[in-house]
């Protein structure tokens, strides 16, 4: 580095707090000067905007905790390990409840997060691809509670995923190979762990951090979006607020709040560990999935035995995929000159979804 | 004790001090906090009166009047409502020691309802600081606030009667814990005294607050304002006064023939001079507002009412005890170790805090004179 | 004594109804106090600067401050009372037979408390600075020497001591927990006072003035970090189990006893009291500027659950006790449990109007037992409830759980004979749907 | 940032202080991390008591069983009415409380869930999914010896 950039970082106020050493050898300022630079609009909805901010967090906790539950799990005594997680590791249970905790919590702030997103409609363009990754985090998510579940292998994680996977068995074609692979075998049993495992330590969280990666870096580059009404402002009224620190600020207080509440939680209401799983013994009474997978289990129901020549629940799923492949797809449908009344649809869209999947949700929960 | 009835034993932890200075201390702060109680009551009752009348009338200088009550006695009232709340804990204190097993048996069958007080005082408490705060700002909705404080001072005044009617008939009780279910939802509806009574102590609030109205008008300056209290006030304490007798006769003859036989023995003398007391004060407080007499005679109107309203006090609980004695329980059964160095101690504190209060008054007044002529 | 009739709250509990308005009072209460302090020492400081604008600020919050603690603070300690009286008056009874005079002593003084309470305020201003300064002191000194007296009984409570010999009241009100008790509450109100204050600074219109006193405010949380470790280490020795043993078996096992929850209840208030330490320097101290009302109510709401955290603690602690060896939770004494097999809950328990135990009337019965003698801490299918505790157990290991309740350390023995367990155990029974014994075991 | 001969301020101390703080922080939230990673010292079989002395043979006539320590682990040692004397590793199978023996009813129990085991350990009600360790007892002399198994 030449002596003018070291003189440059000398003075950069940006960077003042940086110890010398730092300073003369690393040029900094620009990524300080550039969160500076970045700026929150200020307005009605703007505490939506820390949604995502706790998704992030509870990832990171997600990150630290799944780290330190790997040390004592064992996928070879599945039950075992995590019972003596549970009774006998110092603080065992305080990590795997906050482990099973924040993990819900987490599928709860990216559900809100996608939601308040989609109702300020921030994926219209250019941000289409945010939209997308997104949508691709939420799946991983759902992927890590689905794969995680099974894993202290109790009668309940047994038999929800069970279930789980027989759901997926009825899609024509692919479902009877899906079933398998994620069995690895016709029957759900302990070889099921190891690959259950695996995806849930390493092939997830690596899709992940490539999927959050490109998510985060399309925010940083196209800058906090603002709704309508706000860009529809005069110049003056507009408030902004400075990433940071204003901003930055704020969002450790939220983080702070929230890992409070994490801590709340995990301390007042552990999570509980079942009996062992036993593939012979009955499933018992009143078998649920988690409750993210519930609206879609509870709506399977609807369906009966048949629809015509088809399966009942293959109508289900089919219904389904095609309620997600629209969801997916409402930037190209809400789009840059889309007519008013494609835009007003795609929100009335949004409406039925959200009171849709909450109904069920709803139903599900209080459903015998 | 009774052997059928659930009444609990007393508590094996023997009354901390002499039973008779028990009672003393709980009729002097009974008293005070009756007295206290009625002003609070009847003062917002008559303030809503005065908030409604001011709305309606079309005469200017009635109008005018009222509303200046009105606002005097917002500045008043949420000192009452403290007191009265204070001056409350001190006789609940004393009658838990004495009469505990029947007092708690009571509050634990109609405990929803009782533990719902803390909840209408609070209520009727920042109602009453809205309707002073807002004097201005909400004068024309804020006669809305002093009519909730009522329905809710009201209320408390109500679940107490039930309360204290319940405990001295634990005859009735079995049957209400089994009816209820424990729920501690029961309204004491079948006692015959429970309305006499009620209203005997709901009109006595409105004849206080009038004699407080009174009191206010003798000291008030402007001649025409203290005309109009003296009358205004003087007339709600006659008019509440008389009410009270039909009330009291149908109170006196609800309660059943056993108890009420202490007004012909043991109590012939309290109650008669109680109502010596009572027809000194209604002829003095007439001549004060209907006459013109100098403030001495007030004064005497006054002194006579609490010499009453003591005396009633007294009988009142007598006839707590002539109730008990129905159930074979005296004040004789209790056991008794007094804790003589903490008495004094209490007695050491009582005399210590009220100097401290009169001190701060003193003082205050002092330094607000010193402050005006500055 | 257990000779009371029970108020059915449902599936609530009577420890919740207890435990939310006493949170709710203590926190008001030691605001009471220590903002007592805080209005004296700034005015103090205010004054001798001759600092306006602080002392403008100083009026509007003592106008909070009156209505909070005159009102609601006040009201709640009635509160308390009442309903700890409609949950357990065995409990209330026992401590206003030992202290009735204490609680009299405890009236004066707040009596003086609220006088000199509204003296202050309502002479902002219409009076010298010095008096009125003068008024302040005088306040918080009253509302201390409240604190003094309470702390007595509260102590109690835990740790009677050598009472229980000596059935001396000196030496039931100078307990062994009752001075690091005193100096704790001392310690936390200071900071109470301080949250209390960050709440009231926020709402400063002008930008100076509130960056000025959001930062003053915040000091007042800086000693209680430091101290309070220190403290509650003495405040722990002072108790009747060895609180650390306890401690560890919640580390290292969730389901070891239900005492775990000492634990989580301490974790909680660790992690919780250095967040609002954190916030509190991070916002109102260092960046008074980037502070907003919203944070400080958040501030405000982690304050009233550490105070729930801590107040819960004490009662935990303090199983199958209320008072400490010698009344039992649900208002058995101590020397009579001697003698539980014998009893006979019906005998002495007059409010179960069934006079003997049939077959028809057996789990009704058993109601009614379970109501007098387990719903103090106990439901059906609520808060700690029977659903959950006695899940999967048959209706004889019920039965035979019943006789050795003690052995758990947290619970009271079962009080009543042969029959009346039986009924209360097919009652749980029936809760947890085991399925009915068979003829010959019931007789 | 401070220069040299800079007189520290009310605000350094104020921001040591809060950096001493937030490093108390830190430290609460390592501690349980560091607990949870610590190895346990996993008792070394080959090293450890391999039997003791637990008292002579009439003190159980008159109590019929007590609760010993056989190295760091609770042991129970219990005189059956067969007149048999059985020992146990004192620690419940379900959660690793220490189990107790209840003598008017001849079996252990478990406080903290409940779960029972009959005299020789066998687990017969609650949760406890096995029976309790057994140890060896042999009688020299007098003495009441008990050993590893």
């Amino acid at each position: 580095m030449s002596e003018e950039i070291a003189n440059k970082n000398m003075d950069d106020p940006n960077i003042a707090f940086l110890p010398k050493s730092v300073r003369e050898r690393y040029d900094l300022g620009w990524i300080i000067a550039f969160f500076k630079h970045k700026q929150v609009p200020v307005h009605k909805y703007s505490v939506w905007y820390y949604m995502g901010g706790i998704s992030l967090f509870l990832f990171l906790v997600q990150i630290a905790t799944g780290v330190l539950l790997m040390v004592h799990y064992n996928t070879g005594q599945p039950h075992a390990s995590v019972q003596a997680i549970m009774s006998q590791v110092d603080f065992g249970w305080l990590i795997r409840s906050t482990h099973s905790w924040s993990a819900n919590l987490m599928v709860l702030a990216v559900f809100v997060h996608m939601f308040s997103v989609f109702f300020m409609k921030s994926y219209k363009y250019p941000r289409e691809a945010t939209w997308l990754t997104g949508f691709l985090l939420l799946c991983l998510c759902l992927g890590f509670g689905f794969s995680g579940y099974l894993l202290p292998w109790d009668q309940l994680a047994y038999f929800a995923t069970q279930i789980g996977i027989k759901t997926n068995e009825a899609l024509p074609f692919m479902g009877g190979f899906i079933a398998d692979m994620l069995r690895g075998g016709k029957e759900l049993g302990t070889q099921t762990i190891e690959r259950f495992y695996a995806l849930h330590v390493w092939v997830l969280p690596a899709m992940f951090f490539g999927v959050l990666g490109l998510h985060l870096a399309f925010v940083q580059l196209q800058g906090i979006h603002a709704p309508k009404f706000f860009e529809d402002l005069p110049p003056e009224k507009k408030k902004y607020m400075k990433f940071f620190p204003d901003f930055a600020i704020k969002d450790v207080y939220v983080w702070l709040l929230v890992m409070n509440f994490l801590g709340l939680m995990a301390v007042m209401f552990p999570w509980e560990l079942g009996a062992e799983a036993d593939p012979l013994a009955p499933a018992p009474a009143g078998i649920k999935p988690e409750w993210y997978f519930l609206a879609m289990f509870q709506a399977l129901k609807l369906f009966p035995a048949h629809v015509g020549p088809i399966e009942g629940e293959l109508v289900g799923i089919l219904l389904f995929s095609i309620v997600g492949g629209l969801w997916v797809a409402i930037p190209f449908i809400d789009s840059k000159n889309a007519p008013a009344w494609r835009s007003r649809a795609t929100f009335y869209f949004g409406i039925a979804f959200l009171v849709g999947f909450i109904f069920f949700t709803m139903w599900g929960h209080y459903s015998e | 004790m009774n052997e059928i009835l659930p009444i609990p034993s007393p508590d094996p932890i023997a009354v901390p001090g002499d039973i008779g200075l028990i009672l003393f201390l709980l009729y002097l702060t009974f008293f005070i906090h009756v007295v206290l109680m009625n002003v609070m009551l009847g003062g917002i009752f008559l303030t809503f009166v005065s908030e409604l009348v001011s709305r309606l009338t079309k005469d200017g200088a009635v109008r005018e009047n009222h509303i200046h009550l009105a606002e005097k006695m917002g500045h008043i009232l949420p000192f009452s409502v403290s007191l009265t709340v204070t001056f409350g804990i001190a006789p609940l204190l004393f009658v838990q020691s004495i009469y505990g097993q029947f007092f708690y048996t009571s509050s634990v069958l109609m405990a929803t309802i009782w533990l719902s007080v803390v909840l209408l005082i609070v209520i009727g408490y920042y109602s009453l600081y809205a309707y002073t705060r807002g004097f201005e700002k909400w004068a024309n909705r804020r006669y809305l606030f002093m009519g909730l404080s009522f329905v809710m001072f009201a209320t408390i005044a109500f679940i107490y009667t039930n309360n204290l009617t319940l405990m001295q008939t634990p005859q009735k009780w079995l049957e209400i814990y089994t009816r209820t279910n424990g729920s501690g939802w029961h309204w004491n509806m079948d006692e015959a005294t429970l309305i006499p009574r009620y209203l005997h102590f709901l009109f006595s609030s409105f004849a206080v607050a009038g004699l407080l109205v009174t009191i206010l008008g003798v000291r008030e300056a402007d001649v025409n304002r203290s005309g109009f209290m003296k009358k205004w006030g003087g007339l709600w304490f006659v008019v509440a006064t008389l009410a009270n007798v039909a009330v009291g006769f149908a109170f006196y003859f609800a309660i059943p023939e056993g108890p009420r036989a202490i007004f012909g023995g043991s109590e012939h003398l309290n109650f008669t001079i109680a109502h010596i007391m009572f027809f000194v004060g209604l002829v003095c407080i007439s001549l004060t507002a209907f006459g013109k007499v100098k403030p001495a005679v007030t004064w005497i109107g006054v002194v006579a009412t609490f010499v009453g309203i003591a005396e009633k006090i007294v009988a009142r609980d007598h006839l707590r005890q002539a109730y008990l004695k129905e159930v074979n329980w005296t004040l004789d059964g209790l056991k008794t170790n007094p804790q003589t160095d903490v008495i004094l101690l209490f007695f050491a504190f009582l005399i210590v805090g009220t100097g401290a209060m009169v001190w701060g008054i003193v003082k205050l007044r002092k330094e607000l004179k010193a402050h005006a002529t500055k | 004594m257990l000779e009371f009739p029970v108020w059915n709250v449902g599936g609530v509990g009577h420890g919740w109804m207890i435990g939310i308005i006493a949170t709710l009072h203590v926190y008001v209460s030691h605001f009471a106090i220590g903002g007592g302090l805080f209005l004296a020492l700034t005015e103090h400081y205010a004054v001798k600067r001759n600092d306006l604008p602080v002392l403008e600020y100083l009026r509007g919050h003592s106008n909070f401050f009156m209505l909070l603690t005159t009102v609601f603070g006040a009201m709640g300690g009635v509160g308390i009372w009442f309903v700890v009286g409609n949950a357990n008056p065995s409990a209330i009874s026992s401590l206003i037979h030992n202290f009735m005079f204490f609680w009299a002593i405890e009236w004066v003084v707040f009596l003086v408390e609220i006088a000199f309470a509204f003296l202050y305020y309502y002479s902002w201003g219409k009076v010298s600075q010095k008096f009125h300064l003068q008024l302040a002191w005088w306040y918080f000194g009253i509302s201390a020497l409240s604190l003094v007296i309470i702390n007595g009984i509260l102590t109690f409570m835990l740790t009677p001591g050598k009472w229980i010999e000596t059935g001396n009241i000196w030496d039931a009100f100078f307990n062994p927990s009752y001075f690091p008790s005193l100096v704790l509450r001392m310690v936390i109100m200071a900071s109470i006072a301080g949250v209390f204050a960050i709440v009231t600074s926020s709402r400063i219109k002008v930008d100076e003035l509130r960056h000025r006193m959001l930062h003053y405010s915040a000091k007042w949380l800086i000693p209680s970090f430091f101290l309070m470790p220190f403290i509650m280490y003495w405040y722990f020795t002072t108790l009747p189990e060895n609180v650390a043993s306890l401690v560890q078996s919640g580390i290292d096992n969730i389901g070891a006893g239900n005492l775990s929850v000492l634990t989580r209840l301490l974790l909680l208030t660790m992690l919780l009291s250095v967040t609002i330490y954190v916030v509190s320097l991070i916002g109102p101290y260092f960046n008074p500027d980037k502070f907003s009302f919203g944070f400080s109510i958040l501030i405000l709401i982690l304050g009233l659950v550490v105070t729930g955290a801590t107040e819960s603690m004490r009662e935990m602690v303090r199983k199958p006790y209320v008072v400490y060896d010698y009344l039992y939770s649900n208002g058995v004494l101590k020397s009579v449990a001697a003698d539980s097999s014998n009893y006979g809950i019906m005998k002495h328990n007059k409010w179960i109007s069934e006079k003997e135990i049939t077959s028809t009337n057996q789990k009704v019965v058993g109601e009614k037992i379970f109501r007098i003698q387990c719903q103090s801490c106990h439901t059906a299918t609520g808060y700690r409830s029977m659903k959950d505790l006695a899940r999967g157990w048959n209706r004889e290991f019920i039965y035979n759980r019943l006789a050795s309740l003690t052995a758990t350390g947290l619970m009271p023995p079962f009080m009543g004979n042969d029959p009346e367990r039986r009924a209360v155990a097919e009652y749980i029974g029936d809760i947890v749907k085991a399925p009915p014994l068979v003829a010959e075991t019931t007789k | 940032m401070s220069e040299k001969g800079h007189v520290p301020t009310k605000r350094d101390f104020m921001r040591t202080v809060f950096t001493g703080g937030f490093m108390v922080w830190i430290g609460a939230f390592l501690y349980p991390v560091y607990r949870y990673l610590k190895p346990r010292i996993e008792e070394d079989t080959a090293n450890a008591v391999q039997s003791a002395v637990v008292g002579k043979k009439e003190d159980f006539d008159k109590i019929p069983s007590r609760l010993i320590k056989f190295g760091s682990k609770p042991v129970l040692v219990i005189k059956t009415d067969a007149g048999e004397i059985v020992a146990l590793f004192a620690t419940c199978k379900h959660l690793g409380c220490t189990v107790n023996y209840v003598p008017e009813k001849k079996h252990i129990f478990c406080g903290c869930h409940g779960g029972t085991y009959d005299i020789n350990g066998k687990n017969i009600g609650g949760p406890p999914p096995s029976p309790l360790d057994r140890l060896k007892v042999t009688i020299q002399g007098d003495d009441v010896v008990v050993s590893r198994a």
